[in-house]
């Protein structure tokens, strides 16, 4: 018996596998290791890289809601210098595929963040967050205005040989606008969804749970809304769509790839299941065997309609 | 690092008072490596309400293949934990995060209030082992004496002889806060102080210490998703207020008092 | 002891306390009589009701979610005048206020909605739905066009003599937006929010698992997102807002009261506890109590933020 | 109306085959009620996964206090059934739907596949009950001889002389579908047919029932949130495809077999 294939190809790259672990979810890869066999993973992408060193927002930080939780990190991060320094070396050592997930206040942010990262060893791609909802400048802006969206691409894409994923925000009105903004801008594939802005309070000390007041909502709670996202955009645009919302088992992940995802990004169900993203790759690895499929993209977009 | 997943299987599921429960659970590789101090994270249900794994203290390890969590229930998570029955299975990480250090303590006062209780017994058991076991004072605190159960018999049962009470009704040992017994009892050796319980009785332990000159060890609790320095949710502040914040399930859950701000 | 004072004011009326239930999760009330003490309700909203009878959209219409639900019921409803004639009579004898959600396809038909509607006794308030994902012409486009939904609400207004509730969509950038549009356009009150556009697919017959594609997502799942949306709006207008989405207990209820909301209604709750909606109510009755407020509405926007 | 809300008590959870249980439970005020043909819609956690209530046949009535519901796991929710033991309570909402019409039936022929046997025993229980019974035959068919357990025993022990098994696998019985044993058995009465099963099976019988002339009752499922005509999430087409959709939670689950479409 031969191997399943489960290759797929992004921006020109071919990933062992569609698995991969979603920004801020799986730490710098390290944290996972006691856990999964980082080498099995399509690849990793790890949490959100800002130029300056960051100490993301006042606790408390994270909140769980029903099949769900929120979020307000809010990008802390190590620094583009130090993750070079002390990240890149082990990352380079695990055996798949790195994404450096970049968060920038400005064009000129981004395009430093993908000018210097090009310069360094071990990276596979860029993915690009204009649409992270816990930063109060940048971010969102950049992700729920088109033109915007388009300019930080251009920006990237012109300072960097690495391709570029550009990760769009949900809270939007019509998310294939987006994408074929970004698309427009030299994107080499999207990435979606980041989380939905959402909010709990606390009744008996009448505050918000989160010292942010709002957060990012992810989990299995949000993945029909994501879901439907990449069905859309997967039909506005050429270029590949990463899927990312709520995946946690095999089926989730199916479901991603037949609404037209090329590959997915495993997140909050690394927190539930530490060995989430591996089973996954398992799963679809027997899903491929036992349905004879040559290659796991034979499922990409083979939703039936009619 | 010697953290694992084990689906822990579970032996017994004591009640020891009305809230209060004691779980034996088999994890042979968690409680090989554990260490006072450290914690596990629970997957309460293989359904995905409650979602995310619950954080609990290792309250002892039996032998090498068994360990003990002991745990209050306060809301839906520990409820359903309340409602599991001998031979069903638990999936468990660990053991996480950073414990008490024990190095050099030739006299130590262990104050524990409510579930504060839990880590403090498995370091009382690891401090007992000792050939010569150090100068040792334990000091419990509760809401009201039914709520210490079984707990204060298990630190006589191990070799503590110094042991106080408190109730914060006086159903049981001193009327009022257990942080106000710490000077009656503590006199001027270089004591170190091991704390674990509700933030203000530990705010009240830790001022004791600062001014008497008590090194000071505090466990602390936070909201957790990860457990494993992975989601940076569990932040909390360093004592200057500046700087990147800790992160209580790697840089803790034990810190040194000094390190961390007491707001 | 004198009973607890739960009343609220929305658009000039007095409902006994601030629980409604929501359109399409309660039937024409009658369907509830034998769980719940109907006149113990602040009112209820109708299912939808357009001027023709619809048939609505093929099965299957629903699929359960992690903590939520996803429907494509796609509006069936008896139509104005059966509704008029069939299920008012039951109607005017419940005790309580009677809202009707009303939906049309063209300005004209919400227009003719609202006139209609004013003629009928017992009717105590329209809710215009700008925002049911669930019908292709129509609903969508004039819940996300700030335009669009102003000029709505100015149509239903002019023709109708009942105070008049606008629901909005969530599926927008900017509902705060929208919310002023329609407060322009003459609103008495905002509710929202109504279901988030998803998905889901069935991995092994490979189709969609509801036969519209795409539904409204509802229930605890959506909770975070809503109660954001409704602090959003409350803080950006003036009228009422009416807090909806996923609202299951009291506690949930009080958690919109602080974030703004005057009213709530309770939605997906009806369907897994036909009592919730008045379950609610008593609870609420237990907290001004417990708390000594001399009315509920102390509660109301009363979030701690600093 | 006489639907309730019931928190019913579990006496009885017992495991008839490899995924096969009967729960019996006390929920007097369904069980006075209830006709066969109704269901109940079960509330199968406090928690939000699963959210919804599951449908669920009457299996029959006991005494006046007690229904029994017969299910197999098929999914989390009857996973999360399975596991329920005696004592543990289970919230209910019934007797739901429009059940089986018994009028002026002299010959009755009962078709249950799988699970589609569970309301049918109701229903011949409530047969058998008449001074003098109508002539009654019981056709059961099922993938394989174990996932019969005791049910046509059951059969027999309240009178049922005439009863016949198929399974898919020829382990026991008619080796091959059940619908093909109706031509068999049934003559040129003015024959009643019950059918509650997989949707093959049914239209199978509906089809021959049509051509033979025979009355044709039948129990569908469909995906339902509320249960009670609130929602109107359980629609289906009727027989013309036009007009508006039927509700199986309110017109049915039992319907006569030319009301509905048959695709
Ligand atoms: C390192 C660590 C060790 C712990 N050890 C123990 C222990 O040994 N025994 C024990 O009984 N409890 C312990 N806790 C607290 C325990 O994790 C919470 O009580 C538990 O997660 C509550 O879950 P629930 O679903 O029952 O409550 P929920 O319904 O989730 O919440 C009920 C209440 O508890 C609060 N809460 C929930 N999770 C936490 C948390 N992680 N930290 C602080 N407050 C929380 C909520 O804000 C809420 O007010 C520990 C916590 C940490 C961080
Ligand atoms: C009126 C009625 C009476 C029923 N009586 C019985 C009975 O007596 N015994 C019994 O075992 N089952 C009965 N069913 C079916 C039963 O409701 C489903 O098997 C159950 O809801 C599955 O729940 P789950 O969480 O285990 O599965 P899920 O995890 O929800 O789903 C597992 C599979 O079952 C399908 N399914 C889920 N719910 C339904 C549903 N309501 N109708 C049809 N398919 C569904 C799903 O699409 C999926 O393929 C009845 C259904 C109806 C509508
Ligand atoms: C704790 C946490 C931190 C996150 N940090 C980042 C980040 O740094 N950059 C980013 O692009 N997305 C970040 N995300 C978003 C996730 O990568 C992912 O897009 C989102 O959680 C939805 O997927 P999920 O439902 O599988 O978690 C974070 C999410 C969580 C829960
Ligand atoms: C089955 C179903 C039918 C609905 N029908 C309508 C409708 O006719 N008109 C409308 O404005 N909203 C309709 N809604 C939306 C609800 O009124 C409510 O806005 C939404 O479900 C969010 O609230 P919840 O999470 O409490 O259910 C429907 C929702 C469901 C689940
Ligand atoms: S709990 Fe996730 S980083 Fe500490
Ligand atoms: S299940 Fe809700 S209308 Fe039938």
């Amino acid at each position: 018996m031969t191997q399943p294939d489960l290759r797929v190809t992004i921006g020109g790259l071919v990933f062992k596998n569609p698995v991969l672990t979603a920004s801020g979810t799986f730490g710098y890869g390290k944290e996972f290791a006691p856990y999964v066999n980082l080498h099995h993973l399509g690849g990793i992408v790890v949490k959100g890289i800002s130029l300056e060193e960051r100490r993301g927002n006042p606790p408390p930080r994270i909140v769980e809601t029903t099949g769900g939780m929120l979020n307000a990190i809010g990008l802390e991060n190590v620094g583009l210098e130090r993750f070079i320094a002390e990240k890149m070396p082990y990352l380079r050592g695990i055996g798949t595929r790195v994404i450096v997930n970049i968060l920038g206040n400005s064009l000129e942010e981004y395009q430093r963040l993908g000018q210097r990262l090009s310069e360094i060893e071990g990276i596979s791609a860029l993915e690009v967050n204009i649409s992270c909802p816990n930063v109060k400048k940048g971010g969102v802006a950049f992700g729920t205005d088109p033109a915007m969206a388009e300019a930080v691409t251009r920006a990237v894409c012109a300072h960097s040989s690495l391709p570029v994923i550009v990760k769009l925000s949900p809270n939007v009105n019509d998310i294939a606008q987006i994408a074929r903004a970004v698309e427009t801008g030299g994107a080499q594939a999207v990435s979606l969804i980041n989380t939905l802005l959402g909010m709990a309070i606390d009744v008996k000390s009448r505050r918000p749970k989160l010292a942010n007041i709002v957060g990012g909502l992810s989990g299995p709670a949000i993945k029909p809304i994501a879901l439907r996202m990449v069905w859309q955009v997967a039909q506005a645009v050429k270029i590949p769509v990463i899927g990312i919302g709520g995946i946690t088992t095999t089926e989730d992940a199916l479901e991603f790839l037949l609404a037209g995802a090329t590959a997915i990004e495993v997140g909050t169900a690394n927190f539930i299941n530490p060995r989430a993203s591996q089973e996954i790759v398992e799963g679809l690895a027997r899903y491929v065997t036992d349905n004879r499929l040559n290659n796991i993209s034979e499922v990409i977009g083979e939703l039936v309609l009619a | 690092m010697n953290q694992c997943e084990e689906q822990a299987e579970i032996v017994r599921n004591e009640q020891l008072a009305p809230e209060i429960f004691r779980l034996t659970l088999t994890a042979p590789e968690i409680a090989w490596h554990a260490h006072p101090g450290q914690f596990v994270m629970a997957r309460i249900s293989p359904c995905y309400d409650p979602l995310l794994r619950r954080p609990l203290s290792i309250h002892q390890t039996i032998g090498s293949h068994q360990i003990q969590l002991l745990y209050k229930v306060v809301g839906k998570g520990t409820r359903i934990l309340a409602s599991l029955s001998p031979g069903q299975k638990l999936n468990l990480t660990g053991p996480l995060g950073h414990g008490f250090d024990l190095a050099g303590t030739q006299a130590v006062c262990l104050v524990g209030g409510g579930m504060g209780i839990a880590p403090l017994y498995f370091l009382a058991k690891e401090i007992m082992r000792a050939t010569t076991p150090p100068k040792c004072i334990v000091l419990l605190g509760a809401r009201t004496a039914v709520e210490f159960g079984p707990l204060p018999q298990d630190f006589i049962d191990i070799g503590v002889t110094k042991i106080y009470l408190a109730t914060d009704d006086g159903s049981l040992g001193h009327h009022g806060y257990i942080a106000e017994l710490l000077h009656q009892h503590l006199d001027f050796h270089p004591w170190t102080v091991y704390t674990c319980g509700p933030h203000p009785m530990m705010k009240a332990v830790v001022s004791q210490c600062r001014k008497q000159g008590w090194e000071c060890q505090v466990s602390l609790e936070t909201m957790m998703a990860c457990g494993i320095a992975a989601c940076l949710g569990c932040a909390i502040p360093r004592a200057d207020l500046s700087g990147p914040y800790l992160h209580v399930c790697k840089d803790g859950p034990v810190f040194k008092a000094e390190e961390v701000a007491w707001l």
